[in-house]
């Protein structure tokens, strides 16, 4: 599969702190990669470099083995990824808030699929009510259903787990396993311990022995 | 010279409190600006040096701490 | 290159979820729009806001300084103006805050369609929502002032014209200042003298109209101005907008 | 090219080299302030039509020229340390701007006092005096929105694009307000407008101009210097040298 993530010597320092440096990663297709690291030893950064938001790094990105720079376009277009807040608007529908997603993804916009992905995450019954009006898992659902409806080769999630209860718990993390199995790729963090499947591979950041500092 | 006496100078020619006080603030606010990057400096200088001596001490006689890598956050 | 495998020159190799993009930016457009629209009629009291804030600034002035309606007449496009462009400065800190909030923007920053132009689409909902509703409700304080006849088209006009360059620039400083917890004071400080340029031109095209002069000047000079606020503001919003969201 | 580009940006490099500058800025800018003033104040003749008072003019067209410069200079440092990532550009921007802002001051307050003599109040809205306020303004947005951020990165591109913004903004707010004062104020005599003036005259303007610059640049450098050693204070090189100069 030409899926393919890699780094090269990857440095970040924000503020004269280094979070982490001469990070090499290697992430194919039917990974799924969870980075562990204590609190502020960088692991929000690195998703964001890896997803490409954040440009202000050392080190080189490539994308099926092309550098970044040059097929930004074309990894975008790849790309799904979820952050610690979940993107969905309070004063919309999950309808609603969904059809964005999709129309931001260039997807034509297809209630069905959007019905249908509301219904695989458990929000059947809930489609039309204001998602303020939801719980805090809910709302994460809505964000989650996402992963179903703009099918996308790379996952980069910071927490998916938040809020969700165990069940959900269980259903996301089956879901990642199937979309690396698929060919899919996933790039996670998360405080929950994940089970150990062939797909898993941990990235750790930061060293031993600081963890209270920040 | 434009002026016959220095008190002519002063005066002005009865324009003196408004040129002088141009002058002066200008003056003024020149030399503060370089009194305050001479300060800042030397503070600046003494904050490193002190820095420095401290961690001597701390190392006690060993080489002198650089980086460590990772989440480390400097003290001061 | 790590690793062992020749670099792909072909990137778009076979994929497994590879897909052609289809509708590409217009659709994005669209359901950004329609999206920031919805949004912000269902919340309307954000609407109503700088709208009720313009009559109430409108309304101090007399108050404050003389019903006579001959002293009234002469500063009321002055005064209009001014109050426009306060109300719609009101308004401008809500534009990306919500967005910035709930984790939105972040997503934004993330699709293959231009940022700049995305961003475009969310200030052409806030002058849509904001400068339109307060040029159309400026002839009605008009004639609280007694504004003399015949400037309150070109009022209007040059209140529409103006408070879209208003939205553009002020966009910048809302994108560089929806990081920050308390950017508000500090947004009216960035925006302002920016807007000075709008100001000029639009109060005094009105102020020409009323005293018979050529407005033409004025409104090609405003429209100027628009052209060139497009040009530059929705890089420099996008810029911004990801200073403010990664450093 | 590039090699050169990054030594330059390099801080270790810029303050070594920022060190054999320095000095002869700041003898230039005390020698030029010196003659300048001497000259300006003493020797320089009066002016036929405000006389003595006229001679306002070697701290106020000076100092109204260096807002104008360091705010493009400050826009051109956000450029190089946006486009090339240079460090050193950014922090002589962010030594730059409260030295736009006093000089913006300077001019402003001596066109105050010099609108006393000549126009009989302090304050006229003048052209070149409401271009000057909405300068001043400009550099308090750079200022206040560098000062806003907690994390020093984003601050500075932060600055740095407000300072192209705002210097994009400067010959539009200059060409509406001229526009705008000579709509209202039709043929009002200018104090800063001279249309010719004797090469008594302006020849310690000129001096004057130089020494503001002198002193702009070595400020500058010096400055920068002291914001290299705050930034870099846990760099080894810094350390060292702070050994050094104890």
């Amino acid at each position: 599969m030409p899926l393919r993530l890699q780094a090269r010597e990857l440095a970040c320092e924000r503020d004269d702190r280094r979070l982490f440096e001469d990070l090499d990663l290697d992430i194919r297709a039917g990974e799924i990669v969870r980075v562990e690291g204590p609190n502020g030893s960088g692991k929000t950064t690195l998703l964001k470099i890896l997803s490409g938001q954040l440009a202000d790094y050392r080190g080189e990105l490539f994308w099926n083995g092309v550098p970044m720079r040059r097929v930004r376009g074309d990894f975008l277009a790849s790309l799904l990824y979820l952050g610690h807040a979940p993107g969905i608007k309070a004063a919309l529908t999950p309808l609603e808030n969904l059809a964005w997603y999709q129309a931001l993804a260039d997807e034509p916009g297809d209630e069905a699929a959007r019905l249908a992905a509301l219904e695989g995450v458990g929000l059947a019954g809930f489609e039309d009510l204001p998602t303020g009006q939801l719980s805090a898992g809910q709302q994460r659902r809505v964000a989650l259903a996402r992963l179903d409806l703009t099918p996308r080769p790379l996952w980069v999630l910071d927490e998916p787990f938040t809020a969700i209860d165990r069940d959900g718990v269980a259903a996301l993390e089956a879901r990642l396993v199937a979309h690396a199995r698929s060919g899919g790729c996933v790039l996670v963090t998360t405080h929950h311990e994940l089970r150990a499947t062939d797909e898993l591979r941990r990235i750790r950041l930061g060293g031993g022995g600081d963890d209270a500092r920040h | 010279m434009a002026f016959a006496s220095f008190n002519e100078f002063l005066a002005m020619g009865g324009h003196g409190p408004y040129v002088w006080t141009s002058w002066a603030v200008t003056a003024a606010l020149l030399g503060g600006i370089v009194i305050h990057a001479r300060s800042e400096r030397r503070q600046l200088l003494r904050n490193l040096q002190r820095r420095a001596r401290r961690e001597r001490r701390l190392a006690g006689g060993r080489a002198p701490v650089s980086h460590q890598r990772g989440g480390h956050v400097d003290d001061t | 290159m790590p690793g062992t495998e020749t670099p792909m020159t072909d990137t778009e190799a076979a994929m497994p979820f590879h897909r052609e993009p289809r509708g590409g930016l217009m659709v994005a457009l669209r359901a950004t729009l329609k999206r920031d629209l919805v949004l912000l009629l269902r919340r309307r009291s954000e609407v109503l806001n700088p709208l009720v804030f313009f009559a109430l600034v409108i309304t101090l002035f007399p108050i404050g300084i003389s019903p006579d309606p001959e002293l009234l007449a002469t500063i009321a496009p002055g005064l209009l103006w001014v109050a426009a462009l306060l109300a719609a400065l009101l308004s401008l800190d809500s534009l990306f805050r919500g967005d910035y909030d709930d984790g939105s923007l972040e997503q934004l920053l993330l699709t293959p369609q231009p940022l700049a132009a995305l961003g475009l689409a969310k200030v052409a909902v806030h002058w849509l929502l904001t400068g339109l509703p307060l040029a159309l409700m400026a002839p009605v304080l008009g004639i609280m002032l007694s504004l003399p006849a015949g400037s309150y088209g070109i009022l209007a006009l040059s209140l529409a014209l103006g408070t879209a360059s208003l939205s553009l620039i002020g966009a910048i400083g809302a994108a560089l200042t929806v990081g920050l917890s308390r950017g508000g004071v500090l947004l009216s400080l960035l925006v302002l003298p920016l807007y000075i340029p709008v100001l000029i031109f639009g109060a005094g095209a009105v102020q020409a109209a009323i005293l018979g002069d050529g407005v033409a000047a004025h409104l090609a000079i405003l429209g100027a101005l628009l052209a060139v606020t497009l040009m530059f503001a929705p890089w420099a919003i996008a810029a911004s907008l990801r200073i403010s969201i990664n450093g | 090219m590039w090699t050169f580009i990054h030594k330059l940006g390099s801080p270790r490099w810029f303050y070594a080299i920022s060190a054999r500058l320095q000095p002869w800025f700041w003898a230039a800018a005390a020698l030029l302030l010196l003659v300048g003033s001497v000259w300006g104040l003493a020797f320089a003749p009066a002016d036929y039509q405000q006389g003595n008072s006229f001679r306002i003019i070697y701290v106020h067209v000076p100092a109204a020229f260096l807002a104008q410069s360091i705010f493009v200079a400050m826009a051109v440092a956000g450029l190089i340390f946006m486009v090339w990532k240079i460090k050193v550009a950014d922090m002589a921007a962010a030594m730059m701007a409260p030295l736009g802002a006093a000089m913006t001051f300077i001019a402003l307050f001596s066109g105050a006092v010099w609108g006393m003599p000549t126009w009989g109040t302090w304050w006229m809205w003048d052209a070149r005096l409401t271009s000057m306020l909405i300068l001043l303004f400009l550099y308090f947005g750079v200022i206040a929105l560098r000062g806003a951020f907690s994390s020093r990165d984003s601050a500075s591109r932060a600055a740095s694009v407000l300072a192209m913004v705002g210097v994009i903004n400067i010959p539009i707010i200059k060409y509406s307000v001229d526009w705008w004062y000579t709509l209202h104020q039709p043929a009002t005599f200018t104090v800063t407008s001279r249309p010719s003036m004797p090469m008594e005259m302006w020849l310690p303007l000129l001096i004057m101009l130089l020494g503001f610059y002198s002193f702009f640049i070595a400020l500058t450098l010096m400055r920068t210097r002291s914001e290299i050693l705050r930034r870099e204070s846990t760099k080894r090189w810094v350390r060292d040298l702070a050994a050094e100069e104890a």
